[in-house]
């Protein structure tokens, strides 16, 4: 690909560590060496189970904490946790949880003028008109700006989240698990707002999810993680029609689909992630693999490229057949 | 085998929602509160009304008519020195109250500031604060306001002083421990990362959603602190006579106990009146201003 | 004779019959002993206890205002009233099992005089020198005349202990004390309860009575009362007066009274104004309804005070004219006084007394008829004790009691201010008062103690440094089956006749 | 597939008719939850109810166990459970059948474990009270309901305490003591909500396994379409308490006869179908201490006409064994009837 | 089980720095004290020649820091000062008088749990109805009593009314003990029931809302095997902390309830030594109840983690 078609990286991550926990032998390693790229305008979406990691990294790019080590950069520039307030407004993050993510006791109104002072988006008398604004953005009617949270729905309250982290005009935003907690029919609205604030906007999102089928629906790129490290990233459609990474193949696998399936067929994948703190040696995905080999049981793989974007982090990616060689006997 | 639980966190589930429970019930449809507002209410009318209910000087003494029961002239009878007993109650009422609230106002202000400090930061100032307040609940809140008003000497100004130097350390808890949650709350979470300054997130978002706890706690602190009253009546160390002050009559009482026991229970019942209508407005309150935590 | 009254008639009558030997009698008190040590401790739930262990050479009678001989069995005074030839009772043993000889007395009152400065020697201080002239003869030399000291040998200072304390330290002595007494040594838990036990070798023959006394700790009144009425103790030794009568009703308790020689008093600073002032004094003092003091504090137990000294004291004369409630005297003194229209002050008490402080409130009401506002001001007691000592008060309640009978002991705190308590810390000086003192203390002889004693209560009766309150009684809450329980006017209770009934 | 072909004639092993089920409150305007729903399950079927938050399953299902909310009552409708009504019992029958007969999984498997004890122990209750095993045999009929679960090393899972284990294993020891006195029936509540979806796969796999082993019928509640489809044979759609419609899953998927349900997989992303646009259902659920008359639905209804919002709409059987609670069933999607 | 106990240590040494604010607290409740200490010794006999001898004796007049730390290296040599009163070590009488209190501060405690756990279940086993509001109000009414009115009224019903027990005083032997403190303790139970009562209602109504006791019931497990089972010992758990967090009330109530009762324990101890000034029995007393008001935290905590599998403490420490 040509310099020109590269689309530029707004954000960028490398070889980021997070560690907690205070004891030498305790340590907890969510993020353990990880290396992605957002690029302008795009929505990337990051998978992975419960506890990979995800959540940590959206946190440290969001400025709320710190990694242990690895950098961050926006728009080539490294950034901390301690930003100065402009670079904060650049990113901007939204929460799962729509009942716990805005104030209980704080009207619309002054939830969203305060930011709006506090960064001086608009001059004070233009106030007024920047909330209507935003609340048209976001789909919701003016007169909802004098409710408190507690008389919204949780879709209404996500739209409100979304609108706060608008507010400060950021160029990214990280939106972890955003439907998470929405019913379907009530998800598919905010699916449909984050796809127009990226046409409209133009904003970069990252965006986390666990369920493969939402993620399907909206990003240009995925990014699969799986203990604290990415496990593959590529196109949408590249990773569902030739997952390279037998973890993504194994998640694709065990999306319940709309249609009957045999039970009685074993699950695609044993066993449940080990504990992050007392990681396996070698491939950490190699105590559930069905492919692996000795290799894997030495040597961590690296994140490569296998393809044009698309990069997976297994010793024997493009070789794999489609059936297991072994079963796995570890569990949990 | 010993994996932590923090290891195995779960998505959250997704939430109940409940439009039956979730529309707030307004204030007055609150039957605790209410009942607590209006007994707390009519005792501070009535102690703002003393001058005008009271039927004598509460420290007029009319030694012939010293320790007679209750009649038509002295519906609650009189004391020792033969003064009226409601008017002394009535009086009491205006003490008490005046000494419950005001005691009660710079510990948490103290306390409740401290522990948000504590609970937000963290880190040393956090580990410091703590450790001071741990050095006070060491001690039992009698024994050190024993001490400090012995040493500062008795009157309503020590009994002030010497609560304050001691109780702030609950308030501290309590809120540092509200605090501590309320951080972890994703609205308070966005308020950071919206760029907010400490202050403001402290005092506009979390400081509003913990306070309840505090106030709450602050309901049952002043009978707490009544009952620190009567106790050093009791031991001698209480409010300056003749005030008449509830305190000093159940103390007064003493002597009778095993003769008049009535002349104790008078005044208790007073106490127990406020506590009652205090702790009622506590539970009121703790329904009213955390309804996730409805118990 | 007996001298106690009762509330209860037919308690004391109760036929006591031939008296039994056997049984504990249980005292509860309000506080608890501090020291076995006779010749430093101040506090009579010491006191009370110790004399029961060590005896002095001679005793105070019955009615408190005469001396009697007890180790001793008489003596001799020689023409120049300077010299005393003291004679030994012959065969009294120590607990020990030792005999009591000149020896041990000469030791024992030196000792008390050797610790004049931080105990009760002072009170020997005419003594030039003590001999043991011979096993049971002692030889005290005095440096002047010097009337009370018959009476002073019988102050519980001068009680008899071992020579060189059979060896001891003073200190080591004094952990389990040995003396001549009715009761030896027993137990002491501190804070509980402290015991003593019969001397089986007492030199009365056949006394003791009892096996052994224990005194326990009990610092509600409430409680003690209930002890007794629970039949838990024998005696309540510091009932309420607000529950004195109730005592005695429908239980087997009597409720007893003892005439003492308390006076309780109000001390007037004269150090602070306006006390200085005469008038204000005895205005004040004519303002004071002391009947009412005795009716809502005494219970009417008491009898209002008219003199400096008690009626139990020798030489108190009914008729000293102590000022009384008087709405003509008061405004009359008051419009003469330095402060005609009235003023501001403050009355000191130690905190925890329900009678004081009843008696404060009687008091500030009494004056706020005259336009004089006092404010209580209540000190822990030894914060009151200290305040008084470095006259720091204005105006202050206290009490005293005879230790000896003899008036000599109060008079000289009271009214003279170089006897290192500034007249009893009002600062009062009379010149009259003070000569009147220095020569009832150097007289001999009776009739003319009498009538110095005379004129010297009319004078601090008219000077008015003290407002008299009133004469309170001791009271005891005592359980029927107790026999011959006496209180002496001086508070003490020995309980070599005491014995209880089945 | 076989269950899907019982004949009718069959005794139904539960028969919930009618059931309404509300918050009475003495000032009036109680709130009903669930109003008027009826369906039967067959001995061995697995029967699925989804709907969106607060449509009423949970409560339905609640009701069936007995496990209803303190304030929240079954205001009318019957409940039979192999032909005896269960809310006439009295505590004690009722407990008689809670286990043996009917057994039921919760969705957090974390809270819905006694923290305190270990889980063995907990598996082991049901089968010492219900079979009246000795603690020994209970604990090795315990141990041996977590083998079957698959669970590695099952003697030494069953001394740990349930924050031990992870929600996967949690979830699975939840399954073996719902089933270890071997019910005719297992009630299950959203029992995958909260795991991962590999975790989520072998769960549903091993719980449908287990089921047909010991031939129990199964009632699950759900609001993921895909998770029912997987598992369910028969299901009923909730929508604001009331029972919308109800088909064999196949039917249903293909060719619903609601436009509740036409909307709700509208709206829901299908994994084998990425292209489609997602379609959003507009408006918010009735509120329940209010509710519009007529059918819920229509206030947010596109085929919505004036009718719609006036008289009561019940279940009607549109297809064969096909049943749908909307008068324009027909017209709409042109049912065969 | 034990490997779980690991924090204890840590923990211990974590209450350092909390025992060494205890004794500068304990230190400067003496020297705040308004006056020459001396003088107060010497009361009667002071003469300043006298205030000032044993001023110098005393060390008064060394800057206080200095002498804080003779106190604190007198404190390491386990020499706490001679009772003014008494004139024999404070630690001695401490030793004779702490036992006493502990006795019946854990006698109290039982008391508390026979009186609160019942009336909790029967509060929380159907709340909203009149005996939850009952168990509820009622303990408040002992709540606004003061403890000594409520100590008299007991001694009259059942000591002087009925006999069953005596009137004050402690006893010789162990069963003496228990029946002389019961009266007392049961007086200290009484007045902080209600504070429990109402936080174990609220633990108990968590429990039975909780999904396990679902599951539990699920499995046809009700009434009393529900309780004893799977209700009780949960909401005990938070109990325990209940407990631990009030135990200073309870510490502070001795002050009241031993004089009231004529028990010779270190409540009485205080109030005696600070009226006669006795301020190395204050302080000695003071330190002991608070070292062991931190130590009885630890306690707590070991507690808890026995109760509890899920605590691990080693995580909490620097809460
Ligand atoms: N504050 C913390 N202290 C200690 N460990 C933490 C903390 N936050 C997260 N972890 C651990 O870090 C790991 C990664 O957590 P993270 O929340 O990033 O996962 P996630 O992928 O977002 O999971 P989920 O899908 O459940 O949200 C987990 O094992 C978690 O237990
Ligand atoms: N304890 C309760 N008291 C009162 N109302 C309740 C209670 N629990 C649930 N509700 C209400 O009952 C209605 C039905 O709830 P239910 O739990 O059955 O819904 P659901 O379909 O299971 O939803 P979800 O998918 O969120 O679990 C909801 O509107 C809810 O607000
Ligand atoms: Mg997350
Ligand atoms: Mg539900």
């Amino acid at each position: 690909m040509s310099a020109a078609e590269q689309p530029a990286a707004v954000l960028e991550v490398r070889e980021v560590t997070k560690r907690y926990g205070h004891g030498r032998r305790d340590t907890l390693r969510a993020l353990d060496g990880v290396d992605l790229t957002l690029h302008r305008g795009e929505i990337l979406a990051l998978v992975g189970e419960s506890g990979s990691g995800k959540s940590t990294l959206a946190k440290i790019l969001a400025g709320s904490t710190s990694q242990t080590s690895g950098q961050v950069l926006c728009d080539g520039v490294e950034i901390t946790a301690r930003r100065h307030s402009t670079a904060r407004r650049r990113i901007q993050m939204v929460f799962q949880d729509p009942y716990s993510s805005l104030n209980p006791r704080m009207t619309v109104r002054s939830a969203l003028s305060e930011v709006l002072r506090v960064h001086r988006v608009v001059p004070r008398e233009q106030i007024a008109e920047e909330l209507s604004r935003l609340m048209s953005l976001v789909g919701l009617d003016d007169s909802a700006l004098d409710a408190y949270p507690s008389q919204f729905s949780g879709g209404q309250r996500q739209r409100i989240a979304i609108a706060r982290a608008l507010a400060v005009r950021p160029d990214i935003l990280i939106a972890d698990e955003p439907v998470s907690a929405l019913d379907v029919s009530v998800q598919a609205t905010i699916l449909d707002l984050f796809e127009s604030l990226r046409s409209e906007l133009g904003l970069s999102v990252l965006f986390i999810a666990h369920n493969l089928a939402v993620v399907q629906h909206l990003a240009d790129r995925i990014a699969v993680m799986y203990l604290g490290r990415i496990a593959e990233v590529a196109q949408t459609d590249t990773l569902f029609a030739s997952p390279e990474h037998p973890y993504t193949q194994a998640l694709i696998a065990s999306v319940p689909r709309m249609r009957p399936r045999d039970l009685e067929q074993p699950p695609a994948l044993d066993g449940e992630p080990p504990s992050p703190i007392h990681l396996p040696t070698g491939c950490r995905f190699n105590p559930r693999c069905a492919y692996a080999q000795p290799t894997c049981l030495i040597d961590e793989p690296a994140l490569e490229r296998v393809a044009e974007g698309h990069s997976v982090a297994c010793w024997f990616a493009g070789q794999l057949q489609q059936a297991p060689t072994k079963q796995s006997e570890e569990f949990a | 085998m010993t994996t932590f639980s923090l290891t195995h966190r779960f998505r959250p589930s997704r939430r109940e929602a409940r439009p039956a429970a979730r529309r707030l019930r307004p204030w007055y449809q609150n039957r605790s509160l209410v009942a607590g507002l209006v007994i707390v209410c009519i005792m501070v009318l009535l102690a703002v009304l003393a001058p005008v209910l009271a039927p004598y000087n509460p420290i007029k003494q009319n030694l012939n008519e010293a320790l007679q029961g209750p009649s038509g002239a002295h519906w609650l009878g009189t004391d020792k020195l033969g003064r009226d007993v409601l008017s002394r109650l009535l009086y009491g009422a205006r003490v008490d109250l005046r000494i419950g609230f005001l005691a009660v106002i710079i510990p948490f202000v103290v306390g409740t500031i401290l522990g948000a400090i504590a609970g937000y930061f963290g880190g040393w100032l956090d580990i410091i604060i703590m450790r001071i307040v741990d050095v006070f609940y060491a001690f039992p809140l009698f024994l050190l306001v024993i001490a400090l008003v012995f040493v500062l000497g008795p009157g309503e100004s020590s009994i002030y002083l010497a609560i304050a130097l001691v109780s702030w350390v609950s308030y501290c808890k309590i809120v540092r421990g509200e605090v501590i949650v309320a951080r972890q709350q994703e609205y308070v979470q966005a308020a950071r990362l919206g760029g907010l300054n400490n202050a403001r997130v402290l005092g506009r978002h979390i400081g509003p959603n913990v306070i309840s706890q505090a106030i709450t706690y602050a309901m049952s602190d002043i009978v707490m602190d009544i009952m620190v009253i009567v106790t050093l009546g009791y031991l001698g160390l209480g409010i300056t006579p003749p005030t008449a002050e509830w305190g000093s009559m159940i103390a007064d009482a003493q002597e009778f106990i095993t003769t008049l026991w009535w002349m104790a229970v008078v005044p208790g019942v007073a106490v127990v009146i406020t506590g009652l209508g205090l702790s009622l407005i506590g539970d009121g309150l703790t329904d009213l201003l955390s309804p996730e935590r409805r118990k | 004779g007996c001298a106690s009254s009762s509330t209860k008639s037919g308690g004391a009558s109760k036929s006591a019959g031939a008296p039994v030997h056997g049984g504990n009698l249980t005292i509860a008190r309000a506080q608890d002993a501090k020291s076995m040590n006779n010749i430093l401790t101040f506090d009579n739930s010491s006191i009370f206890i110790f004399e029961q262990i060590m005896e002095p050479l001679f005793t105070v009678t019955a009615d408190g205002k005469a001396t009697k001989p007890l180790l001793a069995t008489g003596y001799k005074v020689s023409a120049d009233k300077k010299t005393y030839t003291i004679n030994l009772r012959k065969g009294v043993k120590f607990s020990t099992g030792k005999e009591m000889t000149s020896a041990d007395v000469k030791f024992s009152i030196d000792q008390d005089t050797k610790h004049a400065s931080t105990g009760w020697g002072f009170i020997n201080s005419a003594i030039q020198q003590v001999q043991a002239a011979g096993k049971y003869t002692v030889v005290i030399k005095l440096k002047h005349a010097w009337a009370p000291l018959i009476a002073d040998l019988a102050l519980f200072s001068n009680a008899i202990v071992p020579n060189n304390y059979d060896g001891k330290t003073m200190a080591e002595f004094y952990q389990a004390p040995v003396g001549t007494g009715p009761f030896k040594w027993g137990q002491w838990k501190r804070g509980e309860y402290l015991k003593l036990v019969a001397n089986t070798g007492y030199w009365q023959k056949g006394k003791p009575y009892l096996d052994s006394v224990t005194w326990n700790v009990v610092p509600d009144s409430n409680t003690r009362k209930l002890q007794v009425q629970g039949g838990q103790a024998d005696i309540d030794e510091y009932p309420d007066w607000s529950t004195f009568k109730s005592l005695g009703t429908g239980s087997n308790v009597i409720a007893k009274t003892f005439p003492s020689t308390e006076l309780d008093y109000l001390a007037f600073n004269e150090k602070k104004k306006p006390f200085q002032d005469v008038h204000v004094r005895r205005a004040i003092s004519a303002m004071i309804d002391r009947s009412a003091i005795n009716k809502a504090v005494l219970f009417g137990n008491g009898t209002p005070a008219n003199s400096l000294l008690m009626p139990g004291v020798p030489f108190y004369q009914k008729s000293t004219p102590g000022i009384m409630k008087n709405d003509a005297l008061a405004k009359k003194e008051l419009a003469a006084s330095s402060v005609p229209k009235g003023f501001s002050t403050t009355l000191l008490i130690p905190s925890g007394d329900a009678s004081k402080l009843s008696t404060a409130q009687i008091i500030q009401n009494d004056l706020q008829q005259y336009n004089i506002k006092v404010t209580i001001k209540q000190l822990d007691p030894t914060a009151n004790h200290n305040a008084q000592q470095n006259m720091q008060y204005d105006m202050g309640l206290s009490a005293w009691t005879m230790d000896i009978p003899d008036p000599d002991e109060w008079t000289s705190f009271a009214i003279d201010p170089d006897g290192g308590a500034k007249s009893a810390y009002t600062n009062y000086r009379s010149a009259e008062a003070i000569k009147l003192n220095r020569q009832a203390q150097q007289s001999v002889d009776h009739s003319t103690r009498a009538e110095l004693y005379n004129q010297l209560q009319d004078v601090v009766a008219h000077d008015a440094p003290f407002a008299f309150l009133y004469y309170a009684p001791y009271a005891y809450g005592v359980s029927d089956k107790v026999q011959n329980f006496n209180v002496t006017p001086l508070g003490n209770y020995p309980l070599t006749d005491v014995w209880k009934s089945k | 597939m076989s269950v899907v072909a019982l004949s009718r004639t069959v005794e139904p092993l539960l028969s919930v008719q009618h059931l309404t089920i509300g918050i009475p409150s003495s000032g009036g305007g109680h709130a009903t939850l669930v109003r008027d729903v009826s369906f039967e399950v067959g001995p061995g079927v697995r029967y699925g109810l989804v709907g969106e938050s607060g449509s009423g399953k949970s409560m339905t299902l609640k009701a069936i166990a007995g496990l209803l909310p303190r304030g929240v009552e079954v205001l009318e409708g019957e409940i039979h459970f192999d032909g005896d009504d269960v809310l006439t019992m009295s505590p004690h029958e009722r407990r008689r059948i809670m286990g043996p007969r009917m057994a039921m999984i919760f969705q957090e498997p974390m809270t819905a474990l006694n923290p305190t004890t270990r889980v063995g122990k907990q598996i082991a209750e049901g089968p010492r009270r219900h079979l009246g095993l000795s603690k020994a045999d209970a604990q090795e009929l315990a141990v041996d309901m977590i083998r079957r679960t698959g669970i590695p090393d099952p003697a030494r899972r069953a001394r740990a305490y349930p924050h031990e284990l992870s929600g996967g294993l949690r979830q699975r020891i939840m399954i073996a003591m719902a089933l270890s006195c071997k019910p005719a029936l297992v009630l299950c509540d959203e029992p995958t909500t909260a795991l991962d979806v590999t975790v989520q796969d072998q769960v549903l796999r091993l719980l449908a396994q287990l089921c047909d082993d010991m031939g129990s019928a199964l009632t699950f509640v759900t609001h993921d379409l895909a998770v029912v489809s997987q598992t369910c044979s028969r299901l009923s759609v909730m929508y604001a308490g009331r029972i919308m419609e109800e088909g064999n899953v196949r039917e249903v998927y293909e060719a619903p006869q609601h436009p509740y349900t036409e909307a709700l997989f509208q709206s829901a992303p299908d994994f084998d179908d990425p292209g489609r646009r997602l379609a959003p259902i507009p408006g918010l659920p009735p509120s329940l201490t209010d509710p519009p008359p007529g059918c819920p639905f229509a206030p947010r209804c596109q085929y919505a006409i004036e009718s719609c919002s006036t008289g009561s709409k019940p279940l009607v059987e549109v297809r064969h064994r096909h049943l749908s609670a909307c008068d324009l069933a027909d017209q709409i999607f042109g049912g065969t009837r | 089980m034990l490997s779980r106990l690991k924090f204890v240590p840590m923990r211990l040494l974590q209450a350092v720095p909390v025992a060494f604010g205890v004794t500068l607290v304990v230190f400067f409740m003496v020297h705040l004290i308004p006056g020459n200490p001396a003088e107060s010794i010497l009361g009667a006999q002071a003469t300043p020649a006298k205030v000032a001898a044993l001023t110098d004796q005393m060390g008064l007049n060394q800057p206080v820091v200095q002498q804080y730390w003779h106190f604190l290296s007198n404190l390491a040599h386990g020499n706490l000062g001679e009772s003014y009163t008494y004139q024999v070590p404070v630690l001695t009488l401490v030793w004779q008088r702490a036992p006493v209190t502990l006795l019946l501060v854990a006698y109290s405690v039982v008391l508390m749990l026979i009186i609160s756990i019942p009336l909790s279940m029967l509060a929380a086993s159907r709340p909203g109805h009149v005996r939850d509001h009952a168990v509820r109000v009622i303990p408040l009414v002992g709540l606004g009593m003061p403890q000594f009115w409520v100590g008299v009224m007991l001694l009259l019903v059942f000591a002087v009314g009925t006999g069953w027990f005596p009137v004050g005083g402690y006893g010789d032997t162990m069963m003496d003990h228990l029946w002389y403190l019961f009266l007392p303790a049961l007086t200290l139970a009484i007045s902080i029931s209600p504070v429990i009562i109402r936080s174990l209602r609220a633990s108990m109504l968590n429990v039975l809302e909780s999904d396990y006791v679902a599951t539990a019931r699920s499995k046809g497990a009700g009434g009393r095997s529900l309780f004893a089972g799977h209700v009780l010992r949960n909401a005990i758990i938070p109990a325990v902390s209940i407990v631990g967090v009030n135990l200073g009330y309870l510490v502070g109530g001795t002050l009241v309830i031993e004089k009231v009762f004529a028990i010779p324990g270190l409540g009485s101890m205080l109030i005696e030594s600070i009226f006669a000034r006795d301020f190395p029995s204050v302080q000695a007393v003071a330190l002991f109840v608070a070292v062991f008001v931190v130590l009885v935290g630890v306690l707590t905590d070991v507690v808890y983690t026995l109760l509890d599998p899920r605590v691990d403490l080693t995580q909490r420490m620097n809460a």
